[in-house]
C-alpha cells in the first residue's frame, strides 16, 4: 500500500514560534513535522509504518478566531496542497482558542475535502464542547504534561481512521462520547457491573454512568431585565415560523439550518407573509396566523405602548422537536453572538 | 353507566367488542396516525389513563394500537406528563420505520388479538376508577 | 437552543407547551404555553379572543424576563 | 433461608432409548418427551431435536428456554404453583443439569420472535448459543386460540424441564454452591457495617404473551412484593413472555438471574444482600404509579442503602424503569439501573423512551436496533419463514440464499435487561 499522507495542524506555541505574543501569526506551511508532530508520526508508525506527515500547517490562535473565513479559507488552501488521507489537529489540552482552532479546521477539512479528521482536547476546553459531535476529539489531560498520553490516545485512533478500519465505540478507541451508541462486548457482564457500580455510589467513589441521561447540565440564569422600557428585545423560535415560501428551505424537523430574518416592516403576520416549516405538528394554525407561534403583533404593540424599548429588527427561527438537537445548540451558539453583538437585552424563546 | 374514560383505538377488534359498551373513538389507520390522533386529543386536554406505547411488540410491527383517556377540560388545562409521554411515545415510533405494510390476515389477526389483550388488561382498572 | 442564549448571557423566557421537556432542556425563566400546534393562540376563539390571550402570555413573558430566579422557574399565565 | 445448589455438569444431550443422566451426558428418550407433552390434548404433534454449541443450527421462533431443575431436599417442588403445588420452595437442596436446556418453538402466533443460531454471528448474541439445547417443536390442534396455545406450549416446556431434571434427582452434583438470605434483623446483626443493597425486579406483565408468573399468579394482578432470591432459584417466577425477544427474560433468565448470582458473589464481602423485591409493569398508568410507589415504600421500609432495578421488555416499561428509579432514589435509597437501548439504526436516536436526571447510574446491555448479518444455517428447527415478521426482521430480512439481515432484538436475549450478557454500548 503506498504511503499514507497525513497533515498536522499547530498554533504558534507548538510550531515553536512564540506564546501569546505571537498568537497573531498568519498561517504558514512547511513540509515535515513540528516536534510535537514528530512524536504523533513516531507513534503512528509502531503501528503501520506507512503512515507519515508530509506537511504542517500553522497559524496563530488570535489570527485564526478573529479572521475566521479568511484563515479557514488560507488554512484549508494549504492543506489541500498535500493532498493528504488524514488531517489532524492539536491536541490542544486546555487552550481554548487553540481548540476551538481545531474543532473549527478539523469539522471545515471533513465537510470540504471529506477525508477522516481527528483532534484531542481536555473535556472542558470549550472547543470539546461544540466540536465532540461532530468530529472525533480525543480526552487528553488539561497541559502539555499530558503529551505523551495523549499522543499514545491519538495514534492507534489516527490509523484506524486513515486505514478506513471501523470505529468501535467511543471508550473503546478513545475519544470523546458523540452521542452516537456503538454496541461492543465488555469483559463484564451487565449485572457483576452493575453491582460495582453500586458499591462505588454507596462509597461516594466517582463512577461512569453506561448511558448518560440526556444532557441535563444547567445554566445559570442571568439577572432580570431592569428597564424593560428601553430594553432591545429580540424573537427568537424553534417552531420554524419562515417568510413565505420558505426561502431557505429550512427542513421540517431537526433542521440543518436555522434562518434569521427581518420583522422591521411587519406589524402583523399574516398568511401572506409567513408560514411554518415545522412538519411535525398539524401546520394549518401556525400558516393562518403565524403570529399564533411568534408573537410579532402583540410585541410589536408592547414596542409602541413604552412597553418595551425595541423589538429587535431581526428574528431566528429554526425547526426542533422536543429533545435536545445537536444542530440546535450549534445554531443557538451562533446567533447568541450575533444577538449580544446588536446589543439585545433579553430573548423570547417560543416551541412548539 | 357513564364511564370517564375514552378508548382511542384502530383496532377493529376492540370496537367489534366493546364498541356499545364503553366510549370507542375507532378510526382504521397507522400505529403512528393512532398516536397522532391521541396526541390531538391531549393538546386538548384530555389526560393519558394508559401508556401509548403498552405491550412490547414494536410500534412498525404491530399495526394496531389501543389507548385509554380521560376527557380533559379543554386546551387552557393541559396535563403535562401526559403531553410528554405522547411526545416522548411518537418519537420512538418515529425511530421504528413501519416494514409490514402488506400483511397476511391471519398474522394482522393475531396482532388485533394481542392488542385486545392488553387493552382488556387495563379494563377492570379502568372501570374501577 | 435556550442554553446556549443563556449563556451567552442574554437572559432568556421559554414559551413552550412541553414543560417538563423545557424543565429537561435547562430553561430557566418558563411560560406554558396554549398548545403545540398553537403555543400562542387557540383558533377555537375569535381574532380579537386570540389577541388577548397572546398578549397575557406575552406579559407574564416579560414579567417572567423581569423577575430575579436562581433556578428553573415556571411562570403561570393567569388567564 | 438457605438452599445448596448441586450442578451437574452435562456435557452432552444424546438421543436415545432410555432417559437418563450419566457421566456428565444428558440421554433422553424422545418417546418419553413426545408422550409427557401430548397428555394435554390441545397439542397436536411433537417433535424433539438436540442443537449443540457450534453447530450449523438455527432455532426459531423461539418461545421459552428453561434449565432442567429438581428439588432433592426442603418442602416443594420446581415451579411451584404451575407444575409443582402452591408450596414454599428455596431451601433445601435441588440439583441443576448445569449446560443443558430447553427450547421451546413452534408457530404461536403469525408473528414470532426469537433466533438463536448455534454458530457463526448469530451466537455471539445469545447464551443459548452455548448450552446443550433439547428443542422440542409443538404444533397445536387446529383452531386453539392463542390464549389456549400460549398455555400449552409454555407448559410442554416447563414439564420437559422438570421431567429432565428428575433424571439428576439420584445424581452427586459435581459441584455444590450454598446461598442463604438471612431475615433483616440477623443480616444487620452479622454484617453491622456492611451497606445493605437490596434488588428490585421488575416483571413484564401486560397481558396475552407478556405475563410473567410468580407462584402461578399472574404478577399484573399483584402488588409489589418480597420475594426470597432462593424461591427464584427453584422457578418461583416463570416466563410466559414470549414478545420483544432480545430484551424479554425467559424461564432460564428467571433460574439464572444474575443480579442475585452477582449480589451473593458480593455478599457478606462488600454489601449485604439484604433482600429482593418484585414489582410489575403494567399497561394501566396509576397501576405503574402505584407499583413504582409501593416498591420504594419497601426499600424504605427495609432501610437499604442501595438498590438496583432491573426492567424487561421494550418501550412503557422505561417509564416505569424510570418511576421506581425515580421515587428510590427521593426516599433516600441510591440505585443502579439496568436497561438496554433502542437507539435506531444508527445509533443516534434517543435510546429510551423516558428520563429523569436522578437516574444516574445506568448500565446498559447495547442498542437492539443494531444491524446484524446472520450467515446460512445448514439446519432450521422451528418454521423459518416467519423471521420476515420477526421484530427487527424486516422485508426481505430473509433472502433466498438463506442468510438473514436483521436488527440485533430478533436474537433470544441479545440485550438482557437483567445484564445476563457482556455486551454493552457507550
Amino acid at each position: 500500500m503506498g504511503k499514507i499522507k497525513v497533515v498536522h495542524y499547530v498554533n504558534q506555541f507548538f510550531a515553536g514560534i512564540g506564546g501569546e505574543e505571537k498568537a497573531d501569526q498568519t498561517p504558514f506551511k512547511q513540509d515535515g513535522t513540528m516536534p510535537i508532530g514528530a512524536q504523533i508520526e513516531k507513534a503512528m508508525q509502531a503501528i503501520n509504518a506507512d503512515v507519515e506527515i508530509v506537511g504542517t500547517v500553522v497559524c496563530g490562535d488570535s489570527y485564526f478566531n478573529e479572521n475566521l473565513e479568511t484563515a479557514k479559507a488560507a488554512v484549508l488552501d494549504m492543506i489541500k496542497s498535500y493532498e493528504p488521507d488524514l488531517f489532524i489537529a492539536g491536541p490542544a489540552f486546555n487552550a481554548g482558542r487553540y481548540g476551538v482552532a481545531c474543532g473549527t479546521i478539523t469539522t471545515e477539512v471533513q465537510e470540504v475535502l471529506g477525508i477522516p479528521v481527528l483532534t484531542g482536547m481536555y473535556k472542558e476546553n470549550p472547543g470539546a464542547d461544540m466540536y465532540k459531535n461532530k468530529v472525533y476529539v480525543v480526552p487528553t489531560k488539561d497541559s502539555a504534561a499530558g503529551a505523551r498520553d495523549a499522543i499514545k490516545k491519538m495514534a492507534p485512533l489516527a490509523v484506524k481512521l486513515a486505514t478506513g478500519a471501523e470505529i468501535e465505540a467511543s471508550c473503546v478507541d478513545n475519544y470523546m462520547p458523540n452521542g452516537i451508541r456503538k454496541n461492543f462486548f465488555e469483559t463484564k457482564r451487565g449485572s457483576e457491573r452493575a453491582v460495582e457500580m453500586m458499591i462505588k455510589k454507596l462509597a461516594g467513589k466517582e463512577f461512569v454512568t453506561e448511558f448518560p441521561m440526556p444532557d441535563f447540565d444547567r445554566v445559570d440564569p442571568n439577572p432580570a431585565v431592569k428597564d424593560m422600557a428601553h430594553a432591545r428585545v429580540a424573537l427568537v423560535t424553534s417552531g420554524g415560523v419562515v417568510p413565505k415560501g420558505n426561502p431557505d428551505h429550512i427542513e421540517s424537523s431537526s433542521a440543518s439550518k436555522y434562518g434569521e430574518y427581518s420583522i422591521a416592516e411587519f406589524d402583523d403576520l399574516t398568511s401572506e407573509t409567513h408560514e411554518t416549516a415545522h412538519g411535525g405538528y398539524d401546520p394549518v394554525y401556525c400558516n393562518q396566523d403565524s403570529d399564533r407561534v411568534l408573537p410579532v403583533d402583540v410585541m410589536r404593540e408592547f414596542e409602541k405602548a413604552g412597553r418595551i424599548g425595541k423589538l429587535h429588527e431581526y428574528f431566528y427561527t429554526t425547526t426542533g422537536n422536543g429533545t435536545a438537537v445537536l444542530n440546535a445548540v450549534a445554531f443557538a451558539k451562533e446567533f447568541s453572538q450575533k444577538l449580544v453583538a446588536a446589543g439585545v437585552d433579553a430573548v423570547v424563546l417560543t416551541s412548539t | 353507566m357513564a364511564y370517564n374514560f375514552k378508548i382511542m383505538t384502530n383496532n377493529e377488534l376492540v370496537f367489534e367488542k366493546y364498541g356499545n359498551e364503553y366510549e370507542v373513538d375507532y378510526k382504521p389507520g397507522t400505529y403512528e396516525e393512532l398516536l397522532l390522533r391521541v396526541r390531538t386529543e391531549v393538546h386538548n386536554g384530555a389526560k393519558l389513563l394508559t401508556h401509548p406505547l403498552s405491550g412490547s411488540i414494536k410500534p412498525n410491527e404491530t399495526p394496531f394500537k389501543t389507548v385509554y383517556l380521560k376527557k380533559g377540560k379543554g386546551p387552557l388545562h393541559l396535563d403535562f406528563d401526559s403531553v410528554e409521554m405522547i411526545e416522548n411515545a411518537i418519537i420512538t415510533a418515529k425511530k421504528f420505520k413501519i416494514r409490514f405494510p402488506v400483511m397476511p390476515d391471519y398474522i394482522r389477526a393475531d396482532f388485533a388479538l394481542i392488542d385486545l389483550s392488553l387493552m382488556e388488561s387495563a379494563l377492570p382498572a379502568a372501570t374501577q376508577a | 437552543m435556550v442554553k446556549e442564549i443563556e449563556r451567552a448571557g442574554i437572559p432568556v423566557v421559554h414559551i413552550c407547551t412541553v414543560t417538563p421537556i423545557s424543565m429537561t432542556v435547562g430553561a430557566n425563566r418558563i411560560v406554558p404555553a396554549i398548545a403545540i400546534p398553537h403555543p400562542l393562540g387557540n383558533p377555537a376563539l375569535s381574532m380579537e379572543e386570540e389577541k388577548v390571550i397572546r398578549r397575557k402570555i406575552v406579559e407574564t413573558a416579560l414579567e417572567a424576563l423581569e423577575t430575579e430566579v436562581d433556578k428553573q422557574t415556571i411562570f403561570e399565565v393567569k388567564y | 433461608m438457605k438452599l445448596e445448589l448441586g450442578y451437574i455438569k452435562i456435557s452432552d444431550i444424546q438421543l436415545s432409548n432410555e432417559s437418563k443422566v450419566e457421566n456428565g451426558v444428558l440421554y433422553v428418550n424422545p418417546e418419553d418427551i413426545i408422550n409427557l407433552i401430548k397428555e394435554d390434548e390441545n397439542i397436536a404433534t411433537v417433535a424433539v431435536d438436540v442443537a449443540r454449541p457450534g453447530e450449523s443450527v438455527r432455532i426459531t421462533p423461539v418461545k421459552d428456554v428453561i434449565e432442567p431443575r429438581v428439588k432433592v431436599e426442603g418442602p416443594g417442588s420446581i415451579f411451584p404453583g404451575v407444575i409443582g403445588k402452591v408450596n414454599r420452595v428455596g431451601e433445601g437442596r435441588t440439583h441443576v443439569l448445569k449446560g443443558a436446556a430447553v427450547v421451546t418453538t413452534g408457530r404461536i402466533v403469525g408473528f414470532q420472535e426469537g433466533i438463536i443460531d448455534m454458530s457463526g454471528e448469530g451466537a455471539k448474541y445469545t447464551p443459548f448459543s452455548q448450552t446443550m439445547n433439547l428443542v422440542v417443536t409443538c404444533e397445536p390442534v387446529d383452531g386453539l386460540r392463542p390464549h389456549e396455545h400460549e398455555k400449552a406450549i409454555r407448559f410442554a416446556g416447563l414439564k420437559t424441564a422438570v421431567f429432565l431434571g428428575e433424571l439428576g434427582r439420584n445424581v452427586e452434583p459435581d459441584e455444590v454452591e450454598t446461598f442463604e438470605t438471612l431475615n433483616v434483623k440477623e443480616g444487620i446483626e452479622k454484617y453491622p457495617n456492611l451497606p445493605r443493597v437490596a434488588y428490585v425486579q421488575m416483571l413484564q406483565s401486560q397481558g396475552l404473551m407478556h405475563d410473567t408468573y410468580v407462584y402461578g399468579v399472574d404478577a399484573k394482578r399483584t402488588l409489589s412484593t418480597i420475594i426470597m432470591p432462593t424461591e427464584v432459584m427453584d422457578g418461583a417466577i416463570l416466563s410466559g413472555n414470549c414478545v420483544s425477544s432480545c430484551d424479554k427474560n425467559t424461564t432460564y433468565h428467571h433460574l439464572n438471574n444474575p443480579v442475585i448470582a452477582d449480589l451473593f458473589k458480593a455478599h457478606g464481602k462488600t454489601l449485604n444482600f439484604a433482600g429482593m423485591i418484585i414489582t410489575n409493569e403494567n399497561v394501566y398508568l396509576a397501576d405503574k404509579e402505584r407499583s413504582s410507589d409501593w416498591a420504594a415504600k419497601l426499600c424504605q421500609y427495609l432501610g437499604v442503602d442501595g438498590a438496583i432495578v432491573s426492567q424487561e421488555g421494550f418501550g412503557n416499561p422505561d417509564t416505569d424503569l424510570i418511576m421506581n428509579a425515580k421515587k428510590i432514589e427521593t426516599v433516600g435509597v441510591k440505585t443502579v439501573i439496568i436497561t438496554d437501548e433502542y437507539a435506531g439504526r444508527d445509533g443516534k436516536s434517543q435510546s429510551l423512551a423516558d428520563a429523569d436526571p436522578l437516574a444516574n447510574a445506568v448500565v446498559t446491555g447495547g442498542n437492539a436496533n443494531m444491524v446484524i448479518h446472520l450467515p446460512k444455517m445448514d439446519k432450521v428447527i422451528g418454521h423459518i419463514n416467519f423471521v420476515d415478521t420477526i421484530a427487527g426482521g424486516f422485508d426481505g430480512s430473509l433472502h433466498e440464499d438463506g442468510t438473514i439481515e436483521a436488527e440485533l432484538q430478533i436474537i433470544t436475549g441479545a440485550t438482557n435487561e437483567l445484564g445476563f450478557n457482556k455486551l454493552s454500548a457507550r
